[in-house]
């Protein structure tokens, strides 16, 4: 049953340096938020989990936070590079990170795997690729009946999964629609889960392709309104393509990524004064 | 490769490829599309001669409409209009390994002489690469699994090399029937479109070869260009000149999405 | 993609002697319609597959479909036994029929193979009970990452899934509301569809819980409106509960059988003809 | 056994089953209900001293709030208040089997000693069975994976049986620790719920004990309807009567569902 509580202490009670997290979001409701209230509560050691980590990955690599990602693809995406990604893989800065990677597909069905209680995944892939190479969860399997020869991923099954949603109802419920990506499987893989939301509704209108996380399944739900920007929340705000853009000198330079971070995230207090001090440098688009 | 003059008008190289790479997709085709080239390629597809192609997105949107060209997979702009939106498990399970998707579209960073790809790290060793490219994401099993597998890449002998720093995506592994024993469903890359022109694989060894020019190019920046000893095909053909209303529709496409990028 | 034709084409077209064909409802939108287009059309020797066999797979085992049942789940929800079932299992009546019984999970998980092109499926399941005994697709299966045995079961890959829905739009594209069970898996899982719809409208309203079956997963879109009488329409027409009581004693009787299958099934054109015949005798609730 | 009479009214031996059933659903908890004898007994629990609890149907609905009995466990009436209608793999795989469920909630056609459940066949062997009853359904994985079961059907020679036709879902297995061999999730069936009484697993040897006589019942007359040698607990007790509400809400329930039948 969801708890509806300030993120500060969703993060605080359910979030542990050590732990594995996934935050979850494909380009849309990338819970930034949360992430930067990990990020101020300064966790470390942390196995970031996430099929597209980026922006968000990049500032928590960054600073510190990460000792591990699993991964499919790491972007910028409609830019370029993760700098603070590179950096920390290619030149160990601010620490070396180890990788752990697969494909979209391979990630996709190993959450789906830990949201189903299951050990592993089978699908069609990796065979013939250098992945099986350099990641070692990736394994052989024949099939009992055909004797085919398929390849399995072991499940996925994060401490914590972390995303955003348009909505809450006063019960818990959260409702999410248009692209809704794997954050289902993130949240049904991971032992606890923190929903952050744009705002908390009396009762879900019908939408298209929307899902709906009932109470039962998670632990906690915050009102953050623009919780996912610079990332886009779909009936609510657009993606802010302009920050993108201008991340990339930022996370390009060890110096000006630890200005701004300090100034923007560490220096605030919450979300809400993040978006007052970026806006205050001309970062929020109108 | 610099622009070139028709008798209407000048266009680029990189319009060429694209208005090449378009006229590759068969109208009713569902197309798997990846970002970037593909994307631009794809949609003018459906914006000229095959409206009714369906444009299948990793993020789960089917049959996506996009009126300007989105910057990510993830676009909200791909779920405006799309016949479906489903989870990303049901779009790699149900839909691409299930082998409902015709053509896959991808780009590529470095390709070689059989169409494999790396998008994964290039120079040094895997752990400490030169480059650490973005990785794998929907490639391997667009690779796998698609019908059939068009890839897009401007052409240069960093981009076409000999031997890839890293296998991401099998197209025709070490040539003739080797893809096959893999045992994927997909058929494998028909065709590679470049700046330069276009490659197709040779029927028996599957060695991509040189078997059209696009007007400008030539034989020989063409094999400057690539990191192998190019093939050329004995009837290298030359591409037809993109039409005026090609030229159109993908700069109205671009122009649309340029404004969108700065408003929103 | 799908095209629109008449059900009495589409099974014409797509349905064969000797298919494995699930038609799939899970109480809810039942495509009665279209298995009685398959009577009247004389298939035989079908292999029958679905979850819960209830009154529309009694009536086909009765008229001599089927030669083989695969399902989890065989009778008449609320009211009692399936007697056609039970007595082409028992006794061999009006020919002898091999079963082939799973567990809900182990089909629905099947049929999720199925449409995602794997040979099998992973389950935990049927350890200590005496289903593996009597049900030769059931295998076990180990873990290649934790040594963990599991068990599997094949996939399900039916030459024809015949599903009935609300609604299709004029492309082919059908939208499904309420409970939509098993469906969406088993018109993936199958070579063919066919899809039988109350209407066709222009555009699809947002419904809570919808699902879409793009037009490109599909072959035949056939409107027959009450295509799911006796069973309901979620927002079109309820279930008609009196005629499932009424049937116990029809298909507890061979002669009583035959007699209501000239009369309402083999006896008319279509199920619009159908449903007149047998309000005609009180059986339709107004 | 018939009806009995206690201070306020005259109630049966089924409604003091279902009022003994409900009183075993805790608040809150999240509930897998089967059709029939259970979903009466959930329902009925909603009503009165737990309706926090969260009922789930195996065709997909999550925290159903029916305002009537449904028929089957995919009635309309199960979706329409739902918190959430999801598809049936993703009941079983992402809920039943992930471990979500706190009581799975079970009726049976025969069970024997160690909670071991049929609703396979009865007689014969299973290739030509006296009566084929209608099969698994969701029982086996609801049974292996529910942290907890509660069993409830009318007790009787035929249906309290020595040894089972057919074994369709797992109670204790063969008894002591046979069932954690198999490697189950679930801890197995915690209480079976009769028209006579209410029995427990013994701690040790995981026997079905009788535990608790309804008002009205006889040790002897419970002994006689047990196909085993039923085992007493030396601290037998016996059941509360049903309270008025409990009696009220039951019989409010029943009726209109009944109504609700006739007409719709």
């Amino acid at each position: 049953m969801a708890e509806i509580m300030e993120l500060g202490e969703a993060v605080e009670s359910l979030v542990s340096d050590g732990d594995s997290v996934a935050f979850e979001g494909f380009t849309h409701l990338i819970p930034f938020a949360a992430a930067h209230e990990v990020i101020r509560q300064g966790r470390r050691d942390l196995t970031l989990i996430r099929m597209t980590p980026d922006l968000v990955y990049d500032q928590m690599i960054g600073a510190g936070c990460a000792s591990k990602l699993i991964f499919s693809w790491g972007g910028n995406p409609g830019v370029g590079s993760l700098h603070r990604f590179r950096d920390a893989v290619e030149k160990g800065w601010p620490e070396s990170i180890e990788i752990e990677e697969h494909s979209h597909a391979g990630i996709a069905n190993r959450y789906v795997a830990g949201a189903s209680n299951l050990p592993f995944a089978v699908l069609r892939g990796y065979v013939g690729t250098d992945l099986p190479k350099v990641t070692s969860t990736i394994a052989p399997i024949t099939c009992p009946f055909t004797g085919e020869e398929l390849m399995a991923v072991p499940a996925l099954e994060p401490d914590v999964a972390v995303v955003h949603a348009q909505q809450a109802d006063r019960n818990g419920n959260v409702a999410m629609w248009g692209i809704t990506g794997i954050q289902k499987e993130a949240v049904f893989s991971a032992r606890r889960s923190i929903v952050t939301v744009e705002e908390i509704v009396d009762e879900f209108e019908p939408r298209p392709f929307q899902i709906v996380l009932p109470s039962i399944s998670l632990d906690a739900v915050s009102v953050v309104p623009n919780g996912a920007y610079p990332s886009y929340a779909h009936d609510y705000y657009p993606r802010d393509n302009a920050f993108y853009e201008a991340w990339d000198p930022i996370g390009r330079d060890r110096g000006k990524f630890e200005v701004w971070m300090a100034r923007h995230v560490f220096g605030v207090e919450d979300f809400a004064e993040h978006l007052r001090s970026i806006e205050a440098e001309g970062m929020v688009k109108e | 490769m610099s622009g070139t003059t028709n008798g209407n008008a000048t266009y680029t190289a990189d319009e060429m490829m694209s208005i090449a790479a378009s006229r590759e997709l068969r109208g009713g085709v569902v197309c798997f599309v990846g970002i970037g080239l593909p994307s631009e390629a794809a949609n003018l597809a459906r914006a000229t001669h095959a409206p009714e192609c369906s444009l299948i997105y990793e993020s789960g949107t089917i049959g996506a409409k996009p009126e300007v060209l989105p910057l990510s997979i993830g676009d909200g702009e791909l779920a405006e209009n799309a016949d479906s939106v489903v989870s990303v498990p049901e779009i790699f399970n149900y839909w691409l390994q299930a082998g409902r998707v015709d053509v896959g579209f991808l780009g590529a960073a470095q390709i070689d002489k059989f169409g494999n790809i790396n998008t994964t790290v290039i120079g040094g060793d895997y752990d400490e690469p030169k480059v650490r490219l973005p990785g794998a994401g929907g490639a391997p099993e667009i690779a796998a699994s698609a019908k059939e597998v068009i890839v897009m890449l401007r052409q240069s002998p960093r981009a076409f090399v000999e031997k890839l720093a890293f296998i991401t995506s099998v197209g025709y592994a070490t040539g003739g029937n080797s893809r096959e024993k893999l045992g994927y469903p997909g058929a494998g890359p028909s065709v590679v479109i470049t700046d330069f022109g276009i490659l197709r694989p040779d029927p028996e060894t599957k060695e991509l070869t040189l078997v059209g020019l696009h007007p400008g190019a030539t034989v020989e920046a063409a094999k400057e260009a690539t990191g192998w000893k190019l093939k050329i095909a004995d009837d290298l053909e030359t591409t037809y000149e993109p039409e005026e209303k090609e030229l159109q529709v993908l700069r109205d496409l671009k122009e649309r999405t340029e404004a969108a990028r700065k408003a929103g």
